[in-house]
């Protein structure tokens, strides 16, 4: 250690910008590779399927799955590899044509609710709750009932229609939260208008719930579908989807034919996995505080 | 006390009006569907009718009449108990719907006590090993499991251990000329108990412990630990009263979303329940039926939802003195 | 010898970005009867200090190295379940905030009643009513019985944070850490609280490690004081020492950005930029990029603690022998 | 002397809390502010300065009393409308709390030029950005700040973005609502020199808004104190420093903290007790400019 260094320091620049956060990484590789290569294997169905699915060849019923028929047959004699994918189209159109109905009468309803004065906003709040107090597979077969014979577009009407309840409600806290914050609050000072405030505001931070929400919608109308076509109250097993494929289930369980039932609801099952895992991460993850316990 | 009775009486002003709501929208929507009702009550018959036959019989079912009279003679014999007869069953509504609400109250009722309790147990084990491999593992396993539809868990318990393993049956509530043994029940009872609970309980069980997971960060927790509390006791003693309230709503709420639930596991188990009725009534349009289901579910729904609020507003003390939650205090700084 | 001694005591957290190094190599100590103030501003460390000492810190925390003994015991050293039985009856805690410090659906009652019932399982449940109202109004509650059955959002803020001291007094402790007790409050009840810090301490002798980044807390409160920056003790001695003699850059600093030392109309000092990362904090003088009377040595060197009297230290490169004489900006003779 | 710019006279506002239930957070609150004025409104938590804040930037509406700005009526919708421009642009606030009053969307250069879109100024050093460059090197903030957003910077580094954000209108009047009631000492230091240096630059009337009466005594010309939303006293700043009337406001006095151990242990605090105030008062000038709560 030497004298000279204790003579008094020119000044030097100060950094004032702390250094950026690096990116959280999510494990989202794996389920959106998986739901892409569905999609798109769903959409892209001709280039690849060997067989027609809808024809049915009553001299292969209830194959097991084999060199010829990878997946096995139905009961009906359709192979059911080429109807995996024909049929996934079907449930995925339905899926997101449900979740986009769903979604934007939520957002509408729930924005009106939040933005509401108290007295229409408690009237609505009371017709949301009579809605739901109907059971949801009720009020499914009724609005089908009223729209006629059931058609993929019909049904995904029915689930958009009786899926945005608790959405809405969601979407309501949101809107008054957001309303009170002040920044909202210092926009308006500053003469921010209405869609000035929507557009630089309340949507940007609105977003992450809103993607989220449609998402677990798309979740939700798939496994409606399914379940209703099971059921026998949605598609009939002439139009192929994955839930009309499952209503043949009930005889295959007698039958022993494993396939039938286990490889469609597999990929049901990957699909809302994989739309989970995208939801919760669109959604982002809990508070990064530590627990005190 | 006189305040007390008149927020009772609003309370049924309003809970009545919402059931009258209800009713005429069901009765409205189910009527203007197309399709015949004749069918229910006649079978076969009605599709072969000449027109003069079939107006005899609408006007012997009451159905010749305009919409708005059909629904005041209803609403008439409702309000002395007389609900109709069910036109396929050609019994009285309301004995029918007694005959098989006990099935439905077994599943459900049971399935709704095993989630009442495994839900807080469960979301305490992920609180207090937050982050560690059974926490994890629970998150996982309830992940998959809430997104497997009903209908084809199921499948897959008859599958395996109905029609493979032959050790449980799968389906019906109970062996024929067996209905009064317990043992038969019960064992009837395992697989729909076991797909209701499974499909409902971790949507619970990660609200328990999203809750709790908010709870212990908040700094009354270290003040409970620096009195020399253990974190067990901190959770359930501190932790758990703190979150009572709103699970207790929420549970409160989620009855008639439960019991409705069972109304899919009914149908593929068989089960004779009133899941499998609502389903028939609406499918094949058994009017009465399916107005006093709805009438039924939504006053259940409605009363429970009263009910959440009463239990909050009694537990936390915050509301029972009546104020404000929160943002009160923020207008000034 | 002394009631609390902290020895080396490093403390890091695990962060996405890397380590965060939130206190670096502090030591202190505390007589018996003593209180004793450690200032600092946000972030500096001051809490993770009185949390690591208390062992509440949470998982993501490690403590590299060091040790902290109170009374005789190695509390560093002890197994959770040990630490557990010490809480309240040997050293206790006050919280920064008192409306989010009581649980808001336990009546006040029940909270201080189960502080005493913890260590004395035995009590009688008249015994333990007797001693939850002496210290009710040990603390300064009038009324204490009927505020007996309030819950804490009946009571303000004042009357909240007493109830938190009390809960942290129900079993008697010899030491109490104080996290920045005053801050949520207004001036006069601050002023109240720290009064009856001193009130307890003369009253019950329970020494006082009082956290705070309220210089005027300190003068009225402490008998002793430590002056934080970037996770280290840069200068400690009596508060006499600290206001009239400081010797550190930053205490100057500190001192003169106050308004109330300033004169009307005159430019405030204050202090150019913003504190440094803690995660890969500078080799040298933390404070040196900030600090106007910075030597070459401070941004290479990081200084020892240099002495000043048998109380008084200070971290700082301008107290060696070979440093050039400047005039201190506060202190000699200047008396306020 | 010079001429005023805001009026408010017998400011009164009462929140619902529930039909029949409200509290009084102001009541018949006057007081006036000068072009080129710093007044300091002092008084403790809940006394009604925040409320007084938002009912003067027509964010809350006031169940009774006047407030003319400029000449302008602020409580009446159709002059308010016809006067919307200037009342937005000439009348700026800014917030106790930095993290929640700027969005935590946006990059700061965007939050500093949100008024100049708002209001759609053509900036005057050619593009947005540049003009959020010359803003925020005037309160100190690097340019590398500028494409951050808010959850990345210090409290202190936001504070100076709000100001940045409030400045760039050139406001005539300008409302700060406990600006450094959330910040630590030194940074408090940094900011109360920007306003005392910008307030001379720009010669704009500041509204200081605190509870900390060391800062109002180094910062403002005239305060007036708030009690339980009543005004209680009103004076130039070293008149009432010295020489304060009434009770409440010795009280207050009496309890800001001094940085000095031997002076701060002989403070007493004087007591005040909300009971011994009497019902019926009025404001009455005792010496010029120093207006007193007095008993009829």
């Amino acid at each position: 250690m030497t004298a000279d260094k204790f003579v008094p320091a020119a000044p030097r620049p100060i950094c004032d910008a702390p250094p950026p956060v690096p990116p959280r990484r999510h494990g989202l590789f794996l389920p959106a590779a998986l739901l892409g290569i569905i999609v798109l294997g769903c959409l892209c169905c001709e280039l690849f399927i060997p067989r027609d699915p809808t024809y049915m060849d009553l001299r292969f019923c209830n194959v097991p799955p084999c060199r010829d028929f990878p997946f096995g047959t139905d009961s009906m004699g359709r192979d059911i590899f080429s109807m995996i994918w024909y049929g996934g189209r079907v449930s995925l159109l339905i899926g997101f044509a449900a979740a986009a109905v769903s979604t934007l009468a939520a957002v509408v309803l729930g924005s009106l609710a939040g933005l509401a004065p108290p007295q229409p906003e408690t009237l609505l709040l009371r017709a949301n709750e009579i809605v739901m107090s109907v059971p949801n597979l009720l009020l499914v077969v009724l609005i089908q009932s009223v729209l006629g014979k059931p058609r993929a577009m019909g049904i995904a009407l029915v689930l958009g229609l009786t899926g945005w309840m608790s959405m809405a409600r969601v979407v309501r806290t949101e809107v008054r939260q957001l309303r009170q914050s002040e920044f909202v609050l210092a926009s308006q000072c500053m003469g921010g208008g209405f869609f000035h405030v929507l557009r630089r505001h309340l949507a940007p931070n609105f977003l992450p719930s809103i993607t989220y929400m449609a998402v677990m919608n798309v979740r939700a109308a798939i496994a409606a579908e399914s379940t209703l076509s099971f059921m026998g109250l949605g598609l009939p097993p002439e139009v192929i989807s994955w839930g009309s494929m499952l209503s043949l289930a009930e005889s295959a369980l007698t039958g022993h034919q494993w396939w039938i039932i286990l490889i469609p609801g597999f990929f049901l099952l990957v699909t809302l996995l994989c739309l989970t895992a995208l939801g919760n991460a669109a959604h982002g993850g809990v508070s990064r505080r530590h627990s005190n316990l | 006390m006189r305040h007390n009775a008149l927020l009772l009486t609003k309370k049924l002003i309003i809970f009545l009006a919402g059931l009258l709501a209800l009713s005429m929208a069901v009765f409205c929507v189910s009527r203007m569907a197309p399709g015949d009702a004749l069918i229910s009550y006649y079978g076969e018959r009605a599709e072969k009718m000449s027109p003069d036959e079939r107006s005899a019989a609408e006007a012997r079912l009451g159905l010749d009449r305009p919409l708005h009279v059909q629904y005041v003679r209803w609403l008439s014999g409702a309000a002395r108990g007389d609900f109709g007869i069910s036109f396929m069953y050609k019994t009285d509504v309301l004995s029918l719907i007694r005959s098989r609400l006990g099935n439905t109250l077994i599943l459900g009722g049971s399935g709704f006590a095993l989630i009442f309790f495994l839900a807080p147990l469960l979301g305490i084990l992920c609180t207090r090993l937050e982050g560690r491999w059974p926490d994890r593992l629970i998150c996982r396993l309830g992940a998959v499991s809430g997104c497997i539809p009903e209908f084809w868990l199921s499948l897959l318990l008859i599958a395996l251990f109905s029609v493979t393993l032959r050790l449980l049956p799968g389906s019906g509530a109970y062996c024929v000329g067996k209905s009064g043994e317990l043992a038969d029940r019960l064992e009837h009872l395992v697989l729909p108990l076991t797909v209701v609970v499974l499909s409902h309980l971790w949507y619970y069980t990660y609200l328990v412990r999203s809750r709790l997971l908010g709870e212990v960060r908040q700094d009354y927790v270290l003040l409970a630990k620096s009195k020399g509390l253990t974190p067990r006791r901190i959770l359930f003693r501190h932790c758990l009263r703190n979150i009572m309230p709103s699970y207790l709503s929420l549970m409160a709420i989620s009855i008639p979303h439960i019991l409705g639930g069972t109304y899919i596991v009914e149908s593929v188990f068989s089960y004779p329940g009133l899941g499998t009725l609502s389903y028939e009534s609406a499918r094949y349009k058994d009017y009465n039926l399916l107005m006093l289901l709805c009438v039924l579910s939504g006053a259940s729904v409605m009363l429970c939802s009263s009910l959440a609020q009463a239990v909050s507003r009694r537990i936390d003390p915050r509301m029972r003195d009546g104020t404000p939650v929160s943002g009160e205090a923020r207008n000034d700084g | 010898m002394p009631l609390l001694e902290v020895i080396d005591l490093s403390v890091s957290f695990d962060t996405p970005g890397g380590e965060l190094q939130a206190v670096r190599d502090v030591s202190f100590s505390l007589d018996a009867g003593e209180i004793l103030a450690i200032v600092g501003e946000s972030g500096c460390g001051k809490s993770v200090l009185c949390k690591a000492v208390t062992r509440l810190l949470p998982d993501t925390a490690r403590i590299k190295s060091g040790s902290v003994v109170i009374d005789g015991l190695s509390l560093s050293s002890m197994p959770e379940r040990k630490v557990q039985k010490l809480r309240g009856q040997l050293f206790s805690m006050v919280f920064q905030d008192p409306m989010s410090a009581l649980n808001p659906s336990l009546s006040i009652g029940a909270q201080i009643a189960e502080a005493v019932r913890v260590h004395a399982p035995c009590m009688k449940r008249s015994e333990v009513r007797e001693r939850v109202l002496e210290l009710l109004s040990l603390v300064g509650i009038d009324r204490a019985a009927d505020m007996y059955k309030l819950y804490p959002h009946n009571l303000s803020g004042g009357q909240r944070q007493r109830v938190v001291t009390a809960v942290a007094l129900a079993s008697g402790p010899r030491l109490l850490f104080a996290d920045e007790p005053t801050t949520a409050l207004d001036a006069g009840l601050q002023t109240q609280i720290l009064d009856l810090l001193r009130d307890i301490r003369q009253r019950l002798g329970t020494s006082t490690v009082l956290i705070s980044h309220d210089l005027g807390a300190v003068a009225r409160a402490a008998d002793r004081g430590a002056v934080m920056y970037a996770g280290k003790i840069v200068e400690t001695g009596t508060t006499e020492e600290i206001f009239y003699d400081p010797r550190h850059p930053y205490t100057w600093s500190l001192l003169l950005s106050l308004p109330s030392r300033a004169e009307r109309g005159r430019k405030l000092h204050s202090i150019s930029g913003t504190p440094p990362t803690l995660i890969d904090p500078p080799s040298g003088d933390a404070f040196a990029p900030r600090n106007p009377w910075a030597l070459e040595i401070d941004y290479e060197q990081s200084p020892p603690m240099f002495r000043v009297t048998d109380t008084h230290f200070a971290a700082t490169w301008l107290l060696d022998p070979r440093a050039p004489k400047i005039t201190p900006p506060i202190g000699g003779n200047d008396r306020g | 002397m010079a001429e005023i710019l805001l009026d408010v006279r017998g400011l009164t506002h009462r929140y619902a809390m529930t039909s029949s239930r409200s509290v009084t957070a102001l009541d018949g609150v006057s007081f006036q502010i000068r072009h080129g004025e710093i007044f300091g409104l002092v008084g403790q938590s809940g006394s009604g300065k925040s409320t007084a804040a938002r009912c003067i930037m027509n964010l809350l509406r006031p169940t009774g009393g006047d407030l003319h700005y400029k000449g302008v009526d602020l409580l009446d919708p159709k002059q308010r409308r016809e006067n919307r421009r200037m009342l937005q642009t000439t009348r700026q606030l800014i917030f106790q709390d930095s993290a929640s009053s700027l969005n935590p969307r946006m990059t700061l250069a965007d939050i500093i030029t949100e008024p100049m879109v708002i209001n759609s100024v053509k900036p005057p050093r050619g593009s947005m950005r540049a003009e959020a460059e010359f803003q925020a090197a005037k309160v100190g903030l690097s340019p590398s700040c500028l494409d951050r957003r808010p959850p990345e910077l210090s409290g202190g580094q936001r504070q100076r973005a709000a100001i940045a954000r409030a400045l760039c209108m050139e406001p005539e009047l300008l409302i700060a609502d406990e600006p450094v009631a959330s910040l630590d000492v030194s940074v408090q230091a940094q900011i109360l020199n920007l306003f005392r240096h910008f307030q001379t630059e720009h010669g704009f009337s500041l509204l200081f808004i605190a509870h900390d009466l060391s800062a109002v005594h180094w910062l403002c010309d005239r305060v007036g104190v708030l009690f339980h939303g009543l005004l209680v006293e009103s004076a130039p700043t070293t008149e009432l420093f010295e020489n304060p009337l009434h009770p409440c406001t010795r009280a207050l006095l009496s309890s800001v903290p001094l940085p000095d151990p031997r002076r701060e242990r002989q403070r007493r605090l004087e007591r005040f007790d909300t009971d011994t105030l009497p019902a019926a008062e009025t404001l009455r000038e005792v010496s010029p400019e120093h207006f007193v709560l007095k008993e009829d």
